[in-house]
């Protein structure tokens, strides 16, 4: 008969637990404590970090040796992309305000988990993205048109998955996890060490798909990083609904590693994802990340979150900024000069400017272009499609700018 | 008589069937708290409570697989599908349990699910938001599947469908949400017109134009464009998607002789084609010229910015209409 | 910040994983260790167990306490209960040999999970089966004709559910799983104190409707308990594709307490389902069992299990039988005379007399009864094609048979 | 030429295709070690290794989802479906993402994914084993439908849809795994009959009977028996569901005047619906009478015991040819 205990697996040496040291074989690991919160709105101190609040650097025997080459120039690296991101995300939703995008999916707030995540991918490797994580883009070198295309209903893609080397943005709620394990399961057969990283919500964790995704990713030992980007709202619903219990939790249960990690801290979150990545790229598969963030803003424009939520915990929330507490951090360093804030401030100002000039000369395709791409090879279906709608179009030959392309308003 | 939105019909509908039955409750994703991202289930938590109205978790083939269990249990599930194209991780639940257990179970168990999609496109949304998925479940045997066009038809349907003891598929379309009219309120159920009767929206000797949601007001818009031109059209919603009103159908056709039918989903293999193949079957020798659809194209919903180009719109209708009265139109001379 | 530490939640008092004293509310508790094995197939003994498999009682202080009354009747009665069961389904494999049924799906071997987690139930609680579940379907009261008439293809199923407190059968993997769910939902609405159990297999596992449902069943703390069968295969899956480590692991992390018990004792799958089914009466909310246990038959009668596994686990597996270790408890009480075995196997023997008359004498409903039970209230289409159908079958009226009952061949 | 069943044709083909291309893998349940249920990737595994051969897990939205991952990279995954009735799962990774992903990706990402379905009824089954969902996605844009009826085909085809750069959905029908027929093997793609064409099975010159997969044969012998009353059939095997091969048809029917249309799926919104509104818009001078379903009833998919009910069978298929002939037939008399 077996002992009565909690826990699994068995209790181990604590040094066991450490990220550098976790076994890629069929050992299943949480790495850090999880305290099933009876609110998981207050479980915000459960995780791991590596920069308070208020900047300070704090130390964790799991993350540090993950991060022991960050100097103050990456730092300020850091710094730089969360300030641009920031600067992209709000000029976007300008945008959106002015009825110059359709829609669009504010992170505000979110921005560490995306660069922290994002930044230790290499160039041939690929990330499965949601509509939110256009700053996860802006790592992958997304140019000024590739944030918004989309949103502006011009194109159902902003940019060529390949040329970022991130997939189109996913509306369908946990549908990409799978694509990243199968994508995985495609570096396995070529033999690369590369690897392929996705992002869900709190919300998205309840679908089906996810929790495929996670079976499949420990059944074929998948170089895949799962990243659950929680930050505490599916739209109006809190993550109590979702979730009982952290969200990290489940992935032992699969068989994969998990990290619960501060996702308003940038430093941890790169190192959880260096670790996570370090083990894909090594052959022991997949790993999970929760990081536990927060959402400032609406879920998308369309939303007024005063509807299901206070704002003394935004404003709590707000205490939290990823990108005030890596300038307190610089600050300590002596490396948050006016001439590094004066660069910074200028290259979001430009990234902004470059975002607005891109998305006002958008110019809309023309109509018989909503026939294109349909196949890949030819189809004698839409080849008569686009010869009847043609001619259809032919017969407004006088009317202004038919079938040709249309100057965005 | 009462004016409200389409939008406030459909509340004013759940909140009366959830009054006449207390084993009514609604259940999806951010219908309680928030009402619903449209807001058609404002107000009902307040009065009905977390049992009755249910934020579910954010998984649409656990909320029709949980109504399922309900219905079992005896309950009346209303399903909100947030989005229309969020409705296919439930395929299955909807396809393989809702449609077949009555039949599965030689009738031992009643399904009285309604499933609430708000439908299709014209609105400038993001990809996977403008759906019109209809034809997938009028394929669907055991199914019941109804459009609404206004107001009234919102309020009355709604509580038809929740009352009725199959499953039923309610598409609203989103287009007409904010679209007002007037509303009889809390009349008998019995006193309405039956779920599954179509509507003549406007009466005709020329033309048959058949079609439903959102695409009757366009079709109404045809018929007083066309009306310019000495040509009547009688305009049939056709509300009940599944079964069909054949006998409300034939009768026109058999009038006119001359048939359009107008949708926004795909043409091949929509509803247009069943409409098509039964209208001729039915009426071959009333015909005077080949039925024609005027259809969303078989594509992809494309980008807002050129959705205008695949719903169809007047202009289009207008040609088919041309087409079927053998008048000049943008097929003349193409080959088929 | 946290300590390393595996298992989740932190390490408690071990007597607070007694099922006995599990917490109802937020605590998430695996009672059993589990240690992930590297492969599933050779973990057997990693199982709560109250008879050894050659019969001898067994303590374990989580699972007694569930098993106090059960004294040497009620011993007998669970013995005869499986001798039954077998003697059940060996019939209707033999009708399905014999061309009297279209396919069965073999429960050799899991007489125990299914005995023993059916017997708890009250008349008025609800179960949820899948098509290998005959044996819960006994427990529930099935008559002859039950077991198979939807077997032989006669209807899509052999039973009405709210005759037997049994949802029809499910073939359509894990599905059921959300029907229990919602049906305990309803329980919940109706304020009664009933309970809803589901089944499903190893493979089922893998499901998005089987995580779903967990998590909805964590979400609403719904009166369900969750039966995974685990044996050993998915058709030909070993279950080490579904799952790299035991499936009793998973739903802890959805925040559900689980137990892994050996399938193949129906003492201690009595106790298990007991523990399980007084927290959903006692509106504690879900659990999750995983009966260990493996199918000793082919996965239906149209499978050749020989194509993928060895001659050699059969036969080990066989030296685990479920029926032989309760005969081995009974002959250590002195309570396995002639007298109770003859009584046994005339009641066995009867039984499957009766099914194979019920099979027999089963007639096939007329051709137009395929137009029945589509939607329960009047349908235009459905009778539009009764007329046309009728009218089609009236111009065989002279033909043999046509429209009328055919006597069964 | 060789003689084998549709089932070794299938595998056949797998296996050129496999070493046609190393970027071609099947994955499914039980398709390993097993071989598949149908044993079509019998041997595969030994050939081709775990890597291009992969047992999944139990999920189809899994196993499509992560093909579609899969062909993100580059890799053209052949995807088996156990049964018809199990595709429903994978409903939305098909719907949302395998049939839109390169529209969506304005053509930067190629879904050359193939789903094979083992499909229909006909085999005794239990419930869920003998789907016709066929409909479902050819009215789904993006995708390519096809059912094969013949070893050759079988073979040709699949290594075709195998190669073909969009997705694939490939009925096989079960109830013609153990037909035998010659099969060419080893042959040029090129010069194989393009997988899009029809096939004129028969010629005729009274009747078109427009039909595919296992109902081909029910379509042949029909015209047998419809010769000894001196009318005949043209059968034509359409091959291709979605893009239909209108072509051939049109040909057809403006020769005979006269439509019947013969599927196991369900009439409502089935592929039947397609064929006869496309053939009255296209044809509609030439028809002599009103084209003619026989079809599935709008019901489930009936225990085995009484599916003979449903399919399809000659004696309807004379009945529909008597129909559109305008003999007496179980119609006569009956309003529609
Ligand atoms: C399958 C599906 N269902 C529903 C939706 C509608 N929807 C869009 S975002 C969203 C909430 C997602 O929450 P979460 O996963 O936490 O991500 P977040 O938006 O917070 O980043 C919902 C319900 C959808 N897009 N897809
Ligand atoms: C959705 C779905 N996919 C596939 C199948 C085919 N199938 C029937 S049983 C089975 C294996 C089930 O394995 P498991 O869940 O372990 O249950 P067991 O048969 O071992 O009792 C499969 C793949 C199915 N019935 N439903
Ligand atoms: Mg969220
Ligand atoms: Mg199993």
């Amino acid at each position: 008969m077996t002992d009565v205990l909690f826990g699994y697996p068995a209790k181990e040496p604590a040094h066991a637990g450490r990220p550098t040291k976790v076994h890629p074989g069929k050992r299943v690991t949480m790495v850090h404590t999880l305290t099933p919160a009876a609110d998981l709105g207050t479980d915000v101190e459960d995780v791991a970090r590596l920069v308070s609040a208020t900047g300070e650097r704090m130390r964790d025997a799991d993350l540090d040796p993950w991060v022991a080459d960050v100097d103050t120039a990456q730092l300020q690296g850091l710094y730089r992309d969360m300030v641009l991101v920031r600067r992209m995300d709000a000029e976007c939703m300008a945008l959106q305000r002015q009825g110059q995008l359709g829609l669009w999916a504010p992170l505000n707030g979110q921005e560490a988990v995306q660069v922290g995540s994002a930044r230790p991918l290499r160039e041939d490797d690929f990330t499965f993205p949601t509509y939110r994580e256009a700053g996860v883009n802006y790592v992958r070198g997304a140019e000024p048109a590739q944030y918004m295309r989309a949103w502006r209903g011009e194109a159902h893609s902003s940019y060529n998955p390949y040329d970022l080397g991130s997939a189109i943005q996913q509306i369908i709620i946990g549908a990409q996890a799978l694509h990243a394990v199968g994508y995985a399961m495609g570096i396995q057969r070529d033999g690369t060490d590369q690897v392929a990283t996705v992002y869900f919500g709190d919300g998205a964790s309840s679908q089906g798909d996810v929790n495929e995704a996670m079976i499949f990713a420990a059944s074929f030992d998948a170089p895949v990083v799962f990243i659950c980007s929680n930050n505490h709202y599916a739209i109006s619903e809190p993550v109590g609904v979702a979730a009982k219990s952290p969200i990290a939790g489940r992935a032992p249960g699969f068989g994969i590693p998990s990290m619960r990690v501060d996702g308003n801290d940038v430093l941890a979150m790169m190192a959880a994802t260096r670790w996570a990545i370090a083990r894909a790229r090594q052959g022991h598969g997949p790993s999970f990340i929760e990081a536990v963030t927060y959402r400032m803003g609406p879920h998308t424009t369309s939303d007024d979150p005063t509807r299901y939520r206070t704002q003394d915990e935004v404003e709590a929330w707000r205490r939290r900024d990823p990108i005030a507490r890596v300038e307190g951090l610089l600050r300590a360093q002596d490396a948050f000069d006016d001439d590094f804030t004066a660069g910074v401030q200028a290259d979001a100002d430009a990234l902004a400017a470059d975002i607005r000039t891109a998305c006002l000369g958008m110019t809309t395709a023309p109509a018989i272009s909503i026939l294109d791409n349909v196949y890949a090879e030819p189809h004698a279906g839409i080849d008569e499609e686009r010869r009847w709608f043609g001619a259809y179009l032919d017969g407004f030959a006088d009317a202004p700018a038919a079938g040709t392309q249309e100057q965005a308003s | 008589m009462t004016e409200m939105t389409m939008g406030k019909a459909l509340n004013e509908g759940l909140r009366q069937a959830m009054r006449d039955d207390d084993h009514v409750l609604v259940m999806g994703e951010d219908i309680g708290r928030l009402g619903g991202v449209f807001r058609i289930t404002d107000g009902l938590l307040d009065e009905f409570g977390k049992l009755r109205v249910v934020d579910t978790p954010l998984a649409e083939s656990g909320i029709v697989g949980t109504a399922v269990g309900l219905a079992y249990r005896g309950y009346r599930p209303v399903v909100e599908i947030q989005f229309d194209g969020f409705v296919y991780p439930a395929f299955d639940q909807i396809v393989s349990q809702v449609a077949k257990l009555h039949y599965r179970s030689q009738g031992a168990v009643k399904m009285p699910i309604t499933i609430r999609i708000p439908w299709a496109g014209g609105v400038g949304a993001a990809e996977h938001h403008s759906e019109s998925p209809e034809a997938y479940f009028v394929h669907t045997a055991g199914l019941r599947v109804v459009a609404v066009s206004n107001p009234q038809d919102a309020y009355t349907m709604l509580r038809q469908a929740i009352a009725c003891d199959d499953p039923v598929i309610f598409f609203e379309p989103k287009k007409l949400y904010h679209v007002k009219g007037d509303v009889q309120l809390g009349t008998a159920l019995d006193d309405a017109a039956p779920m599954g009767l179509a509507r003549i929206a406007r009466s005709g000797t020329d033309v048959t134009l058949l079609t439903y949601g959102s695409q009757v007001a366009t079709a109404l818009d045809a018929a007083t464009a066309a009306e310019d031109e000495g040509v009547s059209i009688e305009v049939i919603d056709l509300r009940s998607l599944s079964p069909v009103d054949y006998r409300t159908v034939t009768a026109s056709v058999r009038k006119t002789g001359r048939v359009v039918v107008t949708h926004e989903a795909a043409r091949e293999a929509g509803l247009g084609a069943e409409l098509i193949a039964s209208v001729t079957e039915r009426c071959f020798n009333f015909l005077e010229s080949a039925p024609v659809r005027v259809t969303g194209w078989d594509i992809p919903y494309p980008p807002a910015k050129l959705e205008k180009h695949h719903v169809p719109d007047l202009d289009r209708i207008l040609d088919a209409v041309d087409r079927v009265l053998d008048k000049p139109n943008s097929f003349t001379g193409v080959e088929l």
